[in-house]
């Protein structure tokens, strides 16, 4: 049952050191206020899901927060590499980082498997590739119809997955529209689901076969306008992808990232995504 | 404006762009592939389908994306359908006509690798990996590949093999049980590249103007096979340098900063 | 690639006896004119499939064009049993029927896995019943990772697809809208699709999450007004119940039967279904 | 209006209805489960989620669909998704509290038959078949039965089992794996019966009014368990009453002929 809470307290309420959380967002509607309180919070020892962890995911590793990383696509899309993610990879500042990497196929279908209750998810992939030898996660299965030999990940199940949405109404009813990416996959699977959203509404008025998560599938929704900043909300601001061009060099020094975290996310708050977003509003 | 006045990453793009036609259903990346795709569409090809991993069916940019999930493509797509149903339905269902991948290194079977550099447990260098392409390389009824030639990208021995190509040629794929035909075509800053029928190892067939074997050689880590009838890669045309140029210039100043999207 | 054909020609060109046949729809956008136009081409041995074969199976059937039928619920919906089919069944007449019998969560599961181009759909089902007994399609697949037994059934893939929708664009790109069933896994999943709409418009006009089947995954599309009567089409017609209703003493009843397919199928064409729907048409 | 001036099968769905909370999210079958469901909706429970197999998330009908799939359902529902979608994420994935079903054969341990009467491969009465209800079984929270008792309904033995109830009784679900609580609930047109909690065994646990343990006995094929404690159900209220038949009449004169929708 959603309820309406500060991102503080749904950060505070539901995230626990040592938790599996997913923040999901396909290039659009990727939850950077709900990571960055996470970070402000200081909550440690995750295991974090995301097909593509780009920013939030540099910045969660760089931090330390994390243990163990479940991904598919660790680069800063159209930019380049993730800086602090390989740093830990290939250094281990400011810790080791376990991988458990996977292709977005694979990621794609275990939430969807996770969302379905399924305890794996079964598809045609990594064929003739190198993957299954560094991932164990990764087994075959056989057709027992036509014998061939298919793929078979875990399922994705996370403890708490974090996701931006357009808006909610006053029940708790959100609606996601665009490229909605694995989200409404993630939010299923999920023991709790954290949403921000530009705004609450009186009535959603959407289409009729639109992308809505029920009031009594989401645990928190948190009012944060702009929360997905430097990602973009269809229909509110477009993605700023100068900003993200921008994080290369902030991301390739450590004394640059710890300076560019304090001012940005440590001494900061959900409120500034607002201003964050001004400039970049799309005309309706 | 000579003959000669264009750079070998524009020829590369117009010679990967000519390679498309108006009934290919694209599974495009970014970088390279997407000007391609995009110079077909905006040339030869106007009724080209382009579909982008992010969900969006038959997109229709104006400027080139900077991530695979830009509004841009959404608001200019047929529809715009969940990732888990992309890769389900249209890749693995086997919808895709042209899957085009790029690579950090390949192999002479157009194996790629973009995973690491060095031990995968001890990297020298961490790349992004795989994403959607060790499925994009099995799935799509073929690969196009597009990537400038360099010793340090055109290597013997993958250091990981994150999409399979030809494998150790021949009939590799069909023993594996992959049905799709795999690399067809390689398309670099110097030449275009297609497998030999029976051994598929990359065969150069055609230079770019202005580049000759040894060129290609150099560049190349292995012993570089070249077709008998060895062509010469037509120079780009008027209209297809002015439409990838003006796309360039679109997307570098809707990049350069914020901007009011008129949607 | 969508040609636009006559009804006629569209089954003409692509339905051959013998062949795998869907008709799907979903209580909504039930393709009753492509199987009348079928019915009346007389194309026979025909496997059809459809999770709900109401009443266009109860035709099919009852006029001797079925081999075998693979479905999961074969009522007619809020009346009652399907009279033809039972008729088949029970009495063999007019000639025996084989069937292959599923649950609702098997069949749209294999419809699902034939739109993903997988031998066999992999879910959770059949627990302690009896089906599998009757069915030796449904077998076993153990997860790799959990142990836990999940159930497989083949993937359905279809050579015709018939469906119903409500309008194409001179593209020939289709649009649903409403109750969605399992007509794009169908279409998806079949070698050739054929599809009848209410209409065919210059922009399809439709929010950006849509449920459109592209033109180059359908290969016939028909304008058929009213081509889903009795069943009904999203902002163009309500359902007609009545007919449901009355269809019942028709079935009953093998001369009743063979009398009404004379007169309202096999001496008609596809032109009358607009005057069908006239006094359903919804207030938009 | 006399206190007992209403029929067996308005008691029946006014009782269904009562077992229904606000937070349930229930998936509604045709018949008597949609009138309870509705009924449920219009009195004690407004925020119910109603969700009907052919996809529709919190219907809010005003009249009852004749089909799983009406368009009333549709144009009412928070939001409508594709069947595969509702079976997978919604019914699989463990969303549903409540599952709603009827039968056409029921025993002791609340088995269902929804197949055939007679031999499968020879029936004497070729019934619909399963539809969604041997997945509903198994995979909501619980499972809500109503059906109207009688000798044939109510048997010894199954022809056919289409649904899994409690199987042969005691721990049998959990020894199949089955991780949910079966029928917990079955109600009449004479009696409102639960599982013991031990045997699983269906118990009556109250007698509608005007019905006796005789009564209900003659319309079972098996020894009827009543339990000790054996309540009287309440009558129907008022309000029950006139929102049940106020939703009939609506049906009937929606169903009786071709009517204008205004949507």
């Amino acid at each position: 049952m959603a309820e309406f809470l500060s991102l503080n307290d749904a950060v505070k309420t539901y995230l626990k050191s040592g938790d599996t959380a997913a923040f999901e967002g396909f290039t659009h509607l990727i939850p950077h206020a709900a990571a960055h309180e996470v970070i402000r919070q200081g909550i440690d020892e995750l295991t974090v899901v995301r097909m593509t962890p780009d920013l939030i995911y540099d910045q969660l590793v760089g931090m330390g927060l994390v243990k163990r990383m479940i991904f598919s696509y660790a680069g800063n899309p159209g930019v380049g590499l993730l800086r602090r993610v390989r740093d830990a990879i290939e250094n281990g500042w400011p810790r080791s980082l376990e991988i458990e990497e996977h292709s977005h196929a694979a990621l794609a279908n275990a939430y969807e498997a996770g969302a379905a209750g399924l305890p794996c998810a079964v598809f045609r992939g990594y064929l003739g590739t190198d993957l299954p030898k560094v991932n164990s996660n990764i087994k075959n299965i056989t057709c027992p119809f036509s014998g061939e030999q298919l793929a078979a990940v875990p399922s994705i199940k996370p403890d708490v997955t974090f996701i931006h949405a357009l808006r909610a109404d006053r029940k708790g009813n959100v609606l996601l529209e665009g490229i909605v990416g694995v989200q409404k996959e993630a939010v299923l699977a999920a023991k709790h689901a954290i949403v921000t959203v530009e705004e609450v509404v009186g009535e959603l008025d959407t289409p009729i076969n639109a992308c809505i998560l029920p009031h009594w599938t989401v645990s928190a929704i948190c009012t944060v306008p702009g929360g997905a900043h430097p990602s973009y909300t269809q229909g509110y601001y477009a993605r700023d992808n100068k900003t993200y061009i921008d994080w290369d060099p902030i991301a390739a020094d450590r004394e640059a990232f710890q300076s560019w975290m304090h001012d940005h996310v440590l001494t900061q708050g959900p409120e500034v995504f607002a201003e964050r977003v001004k400039g970049l509003e799309v005309a309706l | 404006m000579s003959e000669l006045s264009f750079t070998p990453d524009e020829m590369m793009a117009i010679a990967a762009s000519r390679a498309l036609t108006n009934t290919d259903v694209c599974f495009v990346g970014i970088g390279p592939p997407s000007a391609a795709c995009n110079i077909a569409r905006l040339t030869h090809a106007p009724d080209i389908t382009l579909i982008y991993e992010s969900g969006t069916i038959g997109t229709a940019p104006d400027v080139l994306p900077l991530s695979i999930g830009d509004g841009e493509l959404c608001d200019t797509a047929l529809t715009t359908v969940p990732v888990t149903e992309m890769f389900r339905y249209w890749l693995q269902g086997g919808k895709i006509t042209v899957g085009f991948l790029g690579a950090a290194q390949i192999d002479r079977f157009a194996n790629i690798n973009t995973t690491v550099i060095g031990e995968y447990d001890n990297p020298a260098v961490r790349l992004p990996g795989g994403g959607g392409a060790p499925e994009i390389a099995s799935s799509s009824q073929q690969i196009y590949i597009t990537m400038k030639q360099s010793k340090r990208g055109f290597v013997e021995k993958l250091d990981f093999l994150t999409s399979f190509g030809h494998g150790e040629g021949g009939d590799h794929r069909a023993r594996l049980g992959i049905p799709t035909n795999g690399p067809t075509l390689l398309i670099t800053d110097l030449a275009i590249w297609r497998p030999d029928p029976v051994t598929k190892e990359m065969t150069v067939v055609s230079l770019h103007a202005g580049t000759t074997k040894e060129r290609v050689q150099q560049t190349v880590s292995w012993d570089v096979r070249f077709s008998d009838d060895l062509q010469e890669t037509p120079v780009p045309t008027e209209e297809e340098l002015s439409v990838l140029r003006a796309l360039k210039a679109r997307t570098a100043a809707a990049h350069a900063g914020k901007r009011l999207e008129t949607a």
